[in-house]
Order: C-alpha cells, then sequence, then structure tokens
C-alpha cells in the first residue's frame, strides 16, 4: 500500500475541478543507484478517478511521468457532500485509493 | 584544525576573535566518508589567509609570498606541449564530479569549467562566477607566453590572483597533466566549439 | 480503504468500435483473448505494446494511422524547463467529442509517456507532469470523434548544478 | 593593503564585460518564473507535509509518544510560527539548536529513538520515501508561511553561534579550497543555469532561507536546511558533515538571522 494521495477539489460554476498529487518513486527501470546497480522499474501504471461512483478520468501511464505525479482536470456538476476518489496501480502490483468529500 | 585557524585568523587579519561556540572543536561536526578524509579540514596557508569575510584586507607583502609560492607550484608540460585533445577537453569541462566523498576515486576528476564560465557559445547552460571563455584562443593567439598563461591559471589561480575561487585544478591534483592538455585544447584549438 | 481496482467501467463502452482500437486488437489478439470481456483491461494491454515502443514513428503508427495535425489542440509547457525530470504540461482540445488524450515525448526512450480517456462529462483539458529525457518535441494526440488528431511543441530542458 | 574579494570582483567584471557580450542575465532567469509559476499551486512537498503532520500527531517510538509534548521553542505542541523563531536557545539541552537538531532531540528525548540513526539516515536516497525528519521538518516550516523570521539573536548563546557561523561561512579547506562564500558572496551570478544567492546581503539571505525547504526536481524530494548544508560541504569536497552538528547549527544560526525581517514562504521549489 502506498503513502495517502494529496486530492484538493473545488466547485466552480457547475464543475469540478480536482488536483491529484500522488506520492510514487515512478523509477523507469533505466537509473542505477549509488552502487551502480540498476533500480527495478516501478512505476504507476493505471489510475482512476471517480466522482461518487461515476469514473470521470482514467489513465495508463508509462514510467516517463514524473516521480510524484501530479494530475488535474475538471468534470461537470459535483455537489456539497459528493465523493471524489482517485485510485492507483502500480506495476508491482502495489494499489492506492483515497478520497475526498466536496465541501 | 578550526580553533587553531581562528586564533591564527584573529592575529593576522584583526579579525574580532569570540569564543568558539562548542568546546568539543568543529572537527568532530564532520566524519570521514569515502576518499574525503578529516585531513581535508586542515588549511594550507594560503586558505587560512583567504578566509576572511567579504572586505578583508591582506598586507601586500602577504599577496607577494602567496604568488610567489602559487607560481613556483606551477609545472609546465613537457616539451612544450601545451594542447591535447579539444573532444577530450570538451568532456571535461562538462563533468561536474570528482574528488567528492560520494564520488569513485578511480574515475578521473571533471574539470566543471561550466559551473563557472561560458565557454562555447551553443552550451547554453553555464556558470557566471568567472569571465567568458568564449572565442578564447581566437582572441588571443597561440603564443607560447599565452599558452603559458593559461597554463598557470588553470594549474593555481593563485599565481595570478592571490584569494581566486578557482579550484588549483593541477597544483591540487584535481585533473592530471593529460586533462589539463585537453582543456587547454578546448580553448584554443581553432576547431574547438569554444572558437566557432 | 477502498481496495478495489475497478476496471469494468474503462473506458466508455463507445470506445470499443473505434478503429484504432481494432487495429491494436488485432496485434494483441493474444492478450484480448485473455480479456475479452474487459474492455479497459483490453485497452491497457493493447496500449502496453505502444508504451514500449522506441521512436515517435512507431508510437504514432501504434495509436492509429491517418493522424492530422490540428490548431484545436493547445499545448501549454515552459519554453525552457529547469529540470526535465518535472516538466509540466497541459493538453486541450477544443475538438468535440474528445475521447482520448496522448502525451508523447519525442526523444524519450519511450516516446509515449501517458493515455487519459476523458468520459463525457469531462473537460478535454488535462495536466500532468512529465519526464524530458533532452529537448523535445512535445506531441498531444486527441482522439475526437472517431479521429485522430495533434499538435506539436517544443520545450527546452537544461543542465544544472556543482557537481554530480 | 589590497581588498582581496573586491579587487577579484573588479578583475572578473571587467573580464566579463570585456569578452563577453550582450549577456542577459535577467532575462534568462525570467525563463525559470514560467516553469516555476506552472508548478507552484502544486508542490509535492505537500506530501512531505502531509506525512509529517501525520508523524507528529501519531505515538512512536520505543516509548510510543507523539512528538505533542515537544517544545519547539514556543511552547510543548506549539508548531504554527515555531521555524520563523529558530534556531534559538534551548536550556534544556544547553545550547542552540535548529529545527532538525530540536526535532531530533525530542524524537530521542520523547519517543526513545536512536539519535545517531536519525542523524545518520535523515534523508531520503533518490527514489526511497521522505524520512520522518523530511516530513515533520517540511510540515513544522510551512506552518510558519507568511510568518516573518525573528531569530532571537538577543539571545547571547543565538549571537555567539552566529558569529561562529558567520567565520565558518568563510572558511576555505579541503583539495577545490572552497568556502560557502566561494559561491555565495557574489549577487547576480550563476552556477551553470542556477542563481546562486549572496548570502552576505540581507536580500540573498532572504531569498534563499525563507524558500526552505524545498522540493528538489531534480531529485523527486523535499529537502531541508540542514541536507543544504550536509550537501553543499559534499559539494565542497569536504568530509560528511553530521546532521545536527554544531557547525551545521551555527551556519544555520547565521543564515537564518542574516535573513531576520523576511517573510517565510517554505516549502519551495526548486531545480
Amino acid at each position: 500500500m502506498g503513502s495517502p494521495m494529496k486530492i484538493r477539489a473545488a466547485i466552480k460554476d457547475g464543475r469540478t475541478e480536482v488536483k491529484v498529487l500522488i506520492s510514487h518513486p515512478m523509477e523507469t527501470g533505466l537509473r542505477k543507484d549509488s552502487e551502480g546497480k540498476a533500480v527495478p522499474a516501478h512505476y504507476i501504471t493505471e489510475v482512476v478517478a471517480r466522482h461518487n461512483e461515476r469514473v470521470v478520468l482514467s489513465a495508463i501511464w508509462g514510467p516517463a511521468v514524473s516521480q510524484n505525479p501530479f494530475v488535474q482536470f475538471q468534470f461537470a456538476g459535483g455537489a456539497p457532500g459528493d465523493t471524489v476518489s482517485v485510485a492507483w496501480k502500480d506495476n508491482q502490483g502495489d494499489t492506492r485509493s483515497d478520497q475526498l468529500t466536496l465541501a | 584544525m578550526f580553533r587553531r585557524w581562528t586564533c591564527v585568523m584573529a592575529a593576522t587579519l584583526g579579525v574580532a576573535f569570540v569564543v568558539p561556540l562548542q568546546a568539543e572543536g568543529v572537527a568532530d561536526s564532520f566524519r570521514a566518508k569515502g576518499q574525503a578524509k578529516l585531513d581535508r579540514l586542515d588549511q594550507t596557508d594560503m586558505q587560512r589567509i583567504c578566509s576572511g569575510p567579504v572586505g578583508m584586507t591582506v598586507p601586500d607583502d602577504v599577496r607577494a609570498r602567496l604568488q610567489k609560492t602559487a607560481t613556483d607550484s606551477v609545472k609546465f608540460p613537457a616539451a612544450d606541449r601545451f594542447l591535447g585533445k579539444w573532444e577530450a577537453g570538451q568532456k571535461i569541462a562538462q563533468t561536474g564530479t570528482g574528488m567528492q566523498s560520494s564520488d569513485d576515486p578511480a574515475v578521473p576528476s571533471g574539470g566543471n569549467c561550466y559551473a563557472c564560465h561560458q565557454m562555447a557559445p551553443t552550451e547554453m547552460s553555464y556558470g557566471t562566477l568567472g569571465p567568458s571563455l568564449a572565442g578564447y584562443g581566437k582572441q588571443r593567439g597561440q603564443s607560447e607566453a599565452m599558452l603559458k598563461y593559461t597554463w598557470t591559471r588553470i594549474w593555481n589561480p593563485q599565481a595570478h590572483m592571490p584569494c581566486s575561487h578557482m579550484p588549483r585544478f593541477g597544483d591540487a591534483g584535481i585533473l592530471t597533466e593529460e586533462q589539463i592538455r585537453d582543456v587547454m585544447a578546448f580553448l584554443f584549438d581553432p576547431a574547438s566549439p569554444v572558437n566557432k | 480503504m477502498k481496495s478495489d481496482f475497478d476496471l469494468s467501467a474503462w473506458p466508455p463502452p463507445s470506445l470499443f468500435s473505434r478503429r484504432h482500437f481494432l487495429r491494436l486488437g488485432a496485434r494483441l489478439a493474444g492478450a484480448l483473448a485473455l480479456l475479452p470481456w474487459v474492455p479497459g483491461a483490453a485497452w491497457a494491454a493493447a496500449l502496453e505494446a505502444v508504451f514500449k515502443e522506441r521512436t515517435v514513428a512507431d508510437v504514432l503508427k501504434g495509436l492509429g494511422d491517418d493522424i492530422q495535425s490540428s490548431d484545436q489542440i493547445t499545448i501549454v509547457t515552459p519554453e525552457i524547463a529547469e529540470n526535465g525530470a518535472v516538466v509540466p504540461v497541459t493538453v486541450k482540445s477544443a475538438l468535440p467529442s474528445t475521447t482520448e488524450i496522448y502525451l508523447v515525448v519525442e526523444k524519450n526512450p519511450n516516446p509515449l509517456a501517458a493515455a487519459f480517456i476523458i468520459p463525457d462529462q469531462t473537460e478535454p483539458s488535462i495536466s500532468a507532469r512529465v519526464k524530458v529525457a533532452q529537448s523535445s518535441n512535445l506531441i498531444a494526440v486527441v482522439k475526437a470523434d472517431g479521429k485522430l488528431y495533434s499538435a506539436t511543441r517544443e520545450t527546452k530542458v537544461t543542465l544544472g548544478g556543482c557537481g554530480g | 593593503m589590497n581588498t582581496i574579494p573586491r579587487v577579484v570582483l573588479r578583475l572578473a567584471s571587467v573580464l566579463i564585460l570585456a569578452s563577453t557580450p550582450a549577456l542577459t542575465f535577467a532575462a534568462e532567469e525570467n525563463l525559470f518564473d514560467e516553469y516555476r509559476q506552472m508548478m507552484a499551486d502544486d508542490n509535492p512537498a505537500q506530501l512531505a507535509e502531509m506525512q509529517g503532520e501525520e508523524y507528529w500527531k501519531t505515538a512512536g517510538g520505543p516509548k510510543k509518544q507523539t512528538l505533542q509534548g515537544c517544545d519547539l521553542g514556543l511552547g510543548p505542541g506549539k508548531t504554527q510560527g515555531a521555524y520563523a523563531v529558530l534556531p534559538r536557545f534551548f536550556a534544556d539541552a544547553g545550547r542552540v539548536m535548529d529545527l532538525e537538531t530540536r526535532l531530533i532531540w525530542c524524537m530521542t528525548t520523547i519517543q526513545g529513538r536512536d539519535p545517531a540513526e536519525l542523524s545518520g539516515k535523515a534523508f531520503s536516497k533518490q527514489g526511497q520515501p521522505t524520512t520522518d525528519l523530511e516530513g515533520l521538518t517540511t510540515w513544522i516550516a510551512g506552518q510558519s508561511r507568511d510568518r516573518v523570521l525573528a531569530v532571537p539573536v538577543d539571545q547571547p548563546q543565538v549571537r555567539a553561534a552566529f558569529e561562529e557561523g558567520k567565520r565558518l561561512f568563510f572558511y576555505r579547506a579541503g583539495p577545490y579550497d572552497f568556502s560557502c562564500a566561494s559561491c555565495h558572496s557574489q549577487s547576480g551570478k550563476r552556477i551553470r543555469l542556477t542563481s546562486l544567492p549572496n548570502l552576505t546581503t540581507h536580500d540573498g539571505a532572504v531569498s534563499a532561507y525563507t524558500t526552505w525547504p524545498t522540493y528538489r526536481v531534480s531529485q523527486g524530494a523535499a529537502r531541508t536546511m540542514q541536507w543544504r548544508m550536509v550537501d553543499c560541504a559534499r559539494q565542497q569536497r569536504l568530509p560528511e558533515l553530521i546532521v545536527g552538528s554544531p557547525v551545521t547549527v551555527s551556519l544555520l544560526t547565521y543564515l537564518a538571522a542574516s535573513a531576520n525581517g523576511g517573510k517565510m514562504a517554505a516549502p519551495g521549489l526548486k531545480r
């Protein structure tokens, strides 16, 4: 299980803007550590964001997404009390899901 | 080591002396790591004299002594072979590693010239602590005097500018004679990007 | 903690019949055969091969033939990034019925960096951060109304530092 | 008598003027403003802050205690504004401490953790998770955002540390002859493309000190002032500077007090 994400969401003019920061090393598999050993690839492969149960964004990533990834998007709708959740899965089988309640 | 320095500083330079904060001594704040042993905290004569704050003053006779010591340290290359391969010199100018506690001592040091100097005008990532060296050889030609002057500036910058903050690449053993030849070629060779 | 990773909602069902998907599918019949009923997983499996491509030409071919350049796609990146490890990118599409956005970094060892599916209710505008190995073109490929479009913008990355 | 650094400065500027046509440093720095603006709102240092806040409030260590009894100078458990008045003298420890040194003290005395390990493994290696110390430091520094720096230089111990730090700042040693001042005593200079703050001026000290801890995009990690000291010493080709050691505290006291009056803006974001 990874570290918590930082999810922020704001309702504005009938839309909800979502900003997500994910704690993840996003190792390419090409880097060598200080002892010269190759660091195995370790990166998020899939991301899903939901507004309540509805998927509002899905993504497939490669290792070229930056370490501690950030993603921002907007969806129509969203009301106080609704949930916004984000889940990810990485190439080593680790997953994490966090959610917030819209204010 | 540090305490000895503070006393000398106070005596030589008239800097206000403040009792060292830590009774246990400042060298205790460091530990040897890799090639960087604790003796690196010991100061040379030049380092000690040149450790004053901004606006410090050094007597003329001390300056003259520093300059003479530095000038005497310079070893010119055998058979006046000042210039090596500019391609190798370019790589040395771009390489920032060398002699750090984290560096492998078996790997030759870089010169990291670009950290402080503009060199090839095509390289946009250059520092400005030192003067621009773009067009260095084109502007100056390759007279023996100019080659010797430049060799000296690289080997031990203190010879021309006491208390310079540029490393003594030859005198301190950072670069080999061969590497300095290559850096010289990077500066002087008409085919080098420095002179394009 | 919500532990499931439910792929069944990926991507919108309409995507299934799209031409490039079928093309990918044909190339990866094996993967599809394993997961015939999960469209999201199949899409992911099909893209997996494109993520492994080493040239932009192969990536674009993998996404689908006939990609037209479009001034309806905006790419916002800094002209010069202090470090290639993190280059912020925003891709915005003004093309009606935008359903997918792909980020491609021309000179990276594997140019395809990220793929996004944009459902109906989501704005066709995504911000993310990617690694850029050297100064390079960034290409945004957008799928709108079943067709592929692209836009390109250059970003410079710089070297830095005092030592190693 | 000659004034050496001024001579050096003058010579250097003459040489630069002589051989560098039309260099525009200001314009080049502005190029990075665009980059930083695109990142600033969503600084990944927030992830370290989240982790630090959680650590602060969660019982841990052999003694299974939270750090909420830790006194950072404003009373036990008080984090708001604490960073802006550090380093300071702590009577219980009998010495001046910066935030990180104090946190190690608290994690040791309150939680029973091993000080050698906390100091020896203070910083995350590339790709490794944020350390407890990094998280705590980033979060607590963020709790002083927009506060005016007011290091208590009226404390005689702080004054002594300041003077010691100032002297160390100019101390040249090692095979490269570097001191902190080698890179940080002139204004408007860069190393490669990175601007170098002139830490001997108030403005330079403010611009540097108030933006640390900072997220280093090149390392993908939140980095702290102790890290900055240790890594500058490495690049000076010195032996390893020990986290929380007197030299680090003295240098940080000099830097922080030189920035007194500046407004805290940490965590920052740097290359």
